[in-house]
């Protein structure tokens, strides 16, 4: 079992005709993600891998009754594309694009309140559901069927997380990367309640990050869960964030620092690992097992 | 990406802000002639990419042509945290009757720009905002609309400026908002918005900040960058594609992805070593970026040693590998360099490393603690 | 009684301090109009005829609990004081202002739907209730009380056809002016929909002009009335419209014509009148009077 | 606002969208210059106010730049529907494969613009829209979010053009409705949008009109204006401020409001007169602005009399009247002139024309009767 993405999902890729898209999708198929399909303006009525490919996300849907999304449109087009698979009432939208205007993104944000879609990311890596597959580009060799849910704002911090806990025999019920940018479709606390209401989960492990207030956020919801939480935050030792002007300092106040973050992990009673080494320990701890 | 004052007051002008009429001035000969072509007095103010400079010195006035050429050569050359100041903007003095503040930021939490406005403006707005945010007036701005002209007047009507400022502060907070979509701006910030003792509403200093990420179609813009001096390092890295951060310690430090690099900062910090970079290959990174980034990090003189830290997923461990063979003969001789190699291609490229005699790290852990010992060690040599 | 305004009415007029707003102002008040308040940034704190002046809509009304606002802003402005005062919850908007560009009230029609107000115009002279007042430009001495709901798109004409109906005894119960504009805020249909529900409205003239459906859709939805309706269509003689391109002929097809709105009318059993000196008797033979 | 054909494309091509190179010419000369320029053959178009010019000979081709010339030579000082033809746009000879049409209008009934598409594009566009209606695509564009890229592929996609159309033409009409928007265009249209022989997808011709109410802000385009040569009194009706529309017949007229005019018109006819034209002086009109009209109305040679109809509201009868009784010395001699005022003073301008021996109708009936019996019975002296 799994949030958001199992063996009944049905992927198309925004982009599959491009190098990223059609690497990635390569991987996913191998993964045994079941791509159904691809959208590249232009170059309907062609096949990428034997996958068909369509000149709109309508188009693909109508083809191929697909309910996910994977995109690895390029910058420039890539709000637009997350625009498209909300308005084709595809329900979850995976945008790994890095490098999205943060104003396309306020457009993207204001958008989907008019025509849902759950969006994952962009500038992520995607998810896994071990066992069923992957939509992303994480490497899915290093994950392990489980009950460990597994949400980080960073990609390669996942894979050495993930690592670790699949080396300590901590399998994972899923695995998602809700990516780094300032304005992003889901937060720690969305992931957070889907695990809380998965039965396959049984313990979450949340690695964040400096900067921003999704941490705290999360760590406000917390308390209201049944299931244990680790915790893990980056940027310890970094440099405080440039500063945004008067109106960063006004917007934001204390919060976004590595020690912030941790304080309010806290006290959400949820252990927070020193170093990524020690978080499996504190999961076998946290699940007595 | 940072622009100056006299840039962003460029914007704001087109798009109908009231600004000072004024020019920028490279030698203090300039300066005196533009206070002769815009009359005294003048202030001389510092183009420089950090925020204090009146506090350090770097806003003087000139009540004659010949005093603004004196300020000018004052201010001309003067270091302000780190940066050199090599353009004033000279502009004739407003008689500042009463200051407001007016910015525009990207919210995370409102997925949005937020405006904010203050009848309390001026340097002290951080503090206003701290010890009494309720002076602060705020609003998500709906990105479907836009701010309304009728809501600025509403904003600033409820910070409490007078009527005046009301009406043509609210066409000015209007074409800020403009500006701040159209210029794909992360930040954009008038303080102080002045009302001056004829009854006129300007923008006495601007700050906006361009994203990064819209550069490609902000073209005019993106053509106003400029070596941050302070940080050539960081300005050289932005131009190779690399995503660099000058640190004050001595460990040079390369990986891909943030979290990582930055996680590995944590780390080798742990183990008692102090980061002297922050440096973010990305994904994908061949043997001759790693040759690239291996260089550029040397070529800090505080690095005394490297450690690289990847974890292959995109990024083949092999390649990493051979960017660092290719490296050596460039590097300073006999700096260490750790490098730890997971994930894709990682067998094969420990194996390249040992055969050319380099160091590497089971995990992150162990790389770390052995850039450090690698570097004490040769500080006592 | 009446539709949309009466005695208890508390109106504020956007751009009081305008000459146009002045004069009109006045000439309000002189019919009995309750002017509670005016709206002209940066005039706040002052007053005109002794009302009030606001920086903002929403400062009025909450100053005066004003519920009407007539607008005189000039075309740059206006679509954003329509838009004012709908955001300030004001349930009815009259919108004198001629000249807005197009594209501005197709803003205005989409902010509309999500800040609810009545409009009435742009680029119309208004309402009256005789025994009440009047908001907008209209002469008020022309009205008389009475059962006769009146609706038009046209100012002038309105005039000519109520001082008809005056000198024949047919008093009104409202009298609504439309507008003249592409875009406009309330319909012919809306106007008819609210006189079948006024009680003290007991039969409806409705003059229209070429152009536009807004006639027609009105004929499609008076047979659904208790109430008797007749017509009259002006521009009989006039050319036809200049052409906007294939364009226009594609979205209009065969709607517009003077000649196809006598015909809808006719189709719905409205009595259409030949000239304005018949529509007085047309009412009272729909009257049975 | 009418604009060309070649001011249409070039808006486009400030959008991003596709159009052939090509130059204005106002001589044959001009035009074999052109042609040498750009190469030949070329398609000599009239550049005029008015549509159906293909089928008047306003196109017509050259296939060496001395056939440009002679080509140029016949369409300049064409007369189309009576507009005179004073520039030729000449433009590369596409070698067209397949034409399509697209469209944007400002529509009353969605309270929106309505964007058009169809595979079926070119000059027949009308008749495919009357008889198979289902061939073209529409959608209501959300003036929120513009029209998006998607929703461009998709209704070309609906449409059934070929797929590399779905993709060029798709960025092409959301172009097309960027330029629409931001340009205050009551009208934008492509056709044809060509596909041409080596597969590229261009705009082959381009009308835009430009909304006249927004032309305050559209100050380029407002520049752009020329006299429409078949109607310079309407031309001159607008520079003076006043709402002219020229008519077959033979009564001039004038009145406040357009509603009270276009019935003035239906009650003239139907007393057996031909109006000459329709000329609303708008609302609170002084005597000035009457003269003014009066004399504009009667400087149509075509014009026997004149019947002046106001229903005073704020405009005032014994302005009207005043207005009347000034222009007298200025009209032809014996030229018939009715009024007929109501309202806010009547009897006093009534007063003003009895005393000056001048005609008046109690109603617009009888002064619509009166005007056509004073031309007819002038017409049998």
């Amino acid at each position: 079992m799994s949030i958001l993405f199992d063996k009944n999902s049905r992927v198309i890729v925004q982009g599959l005709t491009g190098r990223e898209g059609s690497f990635h999708t390569a991987n996913m198929v191998k993964s045994g993600t079941n791509v159904v399909g691809g959208v590249t303006p232009g170059k309907g009525g062609t096949e990428v891998q034997g996958i068909p490919v369509f000149d709109t996300v309508k188009q693909a849907v109508a083809a191929t009754n697909a309910n996910v999304s994977c995109i690895f449109v390029p910058p420039p087009g890539a709000a637009d594309a997350i625009m498209a698979s909300a308005e084709a009432g595809i329900p979850l939208t995976i945008c790994i694009t890095e490098g999205i205007p943060v104003n396309d993104m306020a457009r993207v944000a204001a958008f989907l309140k008019e025509h849902p879609t759950r969006l994952i990311g962009p500038n992520c890596p995607g998810l896994a559901t071990p066992g069923a597959g992957k939509v992303g580009i994480m490497p899915y060799h290093i994950f392990k069927e489980g009950d460990i849910g597994f949400v980080s704002r960073s990609g390669t911090l996942t894979y050495e997380v993930v690592a670790l806990l699949t080396a300590a025999g901590l399998g994972q019920s899923s695995v998602i990367g809700i990516g780094g940018d300032p304005i992003i479709g889901t937060t720690f606390t969305d992931v957070l309640r889907l695990f809380e209401h998965d039965p396959a989960t049984k313990a979450v492990v949340m690695c964040g990050e400096i900067g921003g207030s999704d941490e705290e956020d999360a760590a406000a919801y917390i308390p209201q869960m049944s299931k244990p939480v680790v915790g893990f935050i980056s940027g310890r030792t970094a440099p405080p964030g440039k500063r945004m002007g008067h109106a960063g300092a006004i917007v934001s106040g204390n919060t976004g620092t590595a020690a912030g973050k941790v304080a309010a992990l806290q006290a959400a009673n949820v252990p927070v690992a020193e170093t990524i080494f020690d978080i499996p320990a504190l999961v076998k701890q946290a699940l007595g097992r | 990406m940072k622009i100056h004052e006299y840039q962003a007051k460029e914007i704001l002008r087109r798009y109908g802000v009231p600004v000072q009429p004024g020019k920028v001035a490279t030698t203090p000969e300039e300066a005196e002639q533009i206070a002769r072509e815009f009359g005294v007095p003048v202030v001389i103010k510092a183009q420089v990419y950090v925020g204090g400079r009146g506090k350090a010195g770097g806003i003087q006035f000139g009540d004659t042509p010949e005093q603004a050429r004196e300020a000018a050569a004052r201010v001309l050359g003067m270091d302000i945290k780190g940066l050199t100041v090599q353009k004033v903007l000279v502009v004739p003095k407003l008689e500042i009757k009463e200051e407001y503040y007016a910015g525009i930021i990207m919210d995370r939490a409102s997925q949005a720009p937020v405006v904010m406005v203050s009848a309390a403006g001026g340097i002290d707005i951080e503090e206003v905002a701290a010890k009494t945010p309720e002076k602060i007036i705020r609003r998500v701005m709906d990105v479907r609309w836009g701010l309304l002209p009728e809501q600025a007047r509403q904003m600033l009507a409820d910070a409490g400026v007078p009527h005046t400022v009301v009406a043509k502060g609210g066409a000015i907070l209007a074409a800020l908002a403009k500006a701040f979509t159209e210029s794909d701006a992360t930040l954009a910030e008038i303080n102080p918005l002045a009302l001056t003792a004829d009854g006129q509403v300007m923008a006495a200093d601007a700050k906006i900040l361009i994203d990064d990420n819209a550069l490609y179609r902000q073209k005019e813009y993106a053509a106003w960058a400029e070596p941050e001096e302070a940080n050539p390092l960081e300005y050289q890295a932005k131009e190779a594609g690399l995503t660099y951060v000058k640190l004050d310690g001595d460990v040079g430090i390369i990986g891909n992805g943030a979290g990582l690099v930055m996680t590995t900062l944590d780390m080798v910090a742990r183990a008692g070593g102090r980061p002297a970079n922050f440096l973010d290959i990305g994904g994908g990174a061949k043997a001759d970026v790693m040759k690239k980034a291996l260089l550029f990090v040397a070529s800090d003189p505080q690095v005394k040693g490297i450690l690289v830290n990847i974890f292959g997923g995109i990024t083949r461990g092999d390649e990493v590998a051979r960017g660092i063979i290719m490296a050596q003969s460039d590097l300073p001789a006999g700096m260490p360099i750790v490098a730890r190699l997971s994930g894709t291609g990682e067998e094969e490229g420990r194996t390249l490393l040992a055969n050319a005699g380099l160091l590497w790290g089971a995990d992150m852990r162990d790389a770390s603690e052995k850039i450090v010992a690698a570097i004490k060690e040769r500080g006592q040599q």
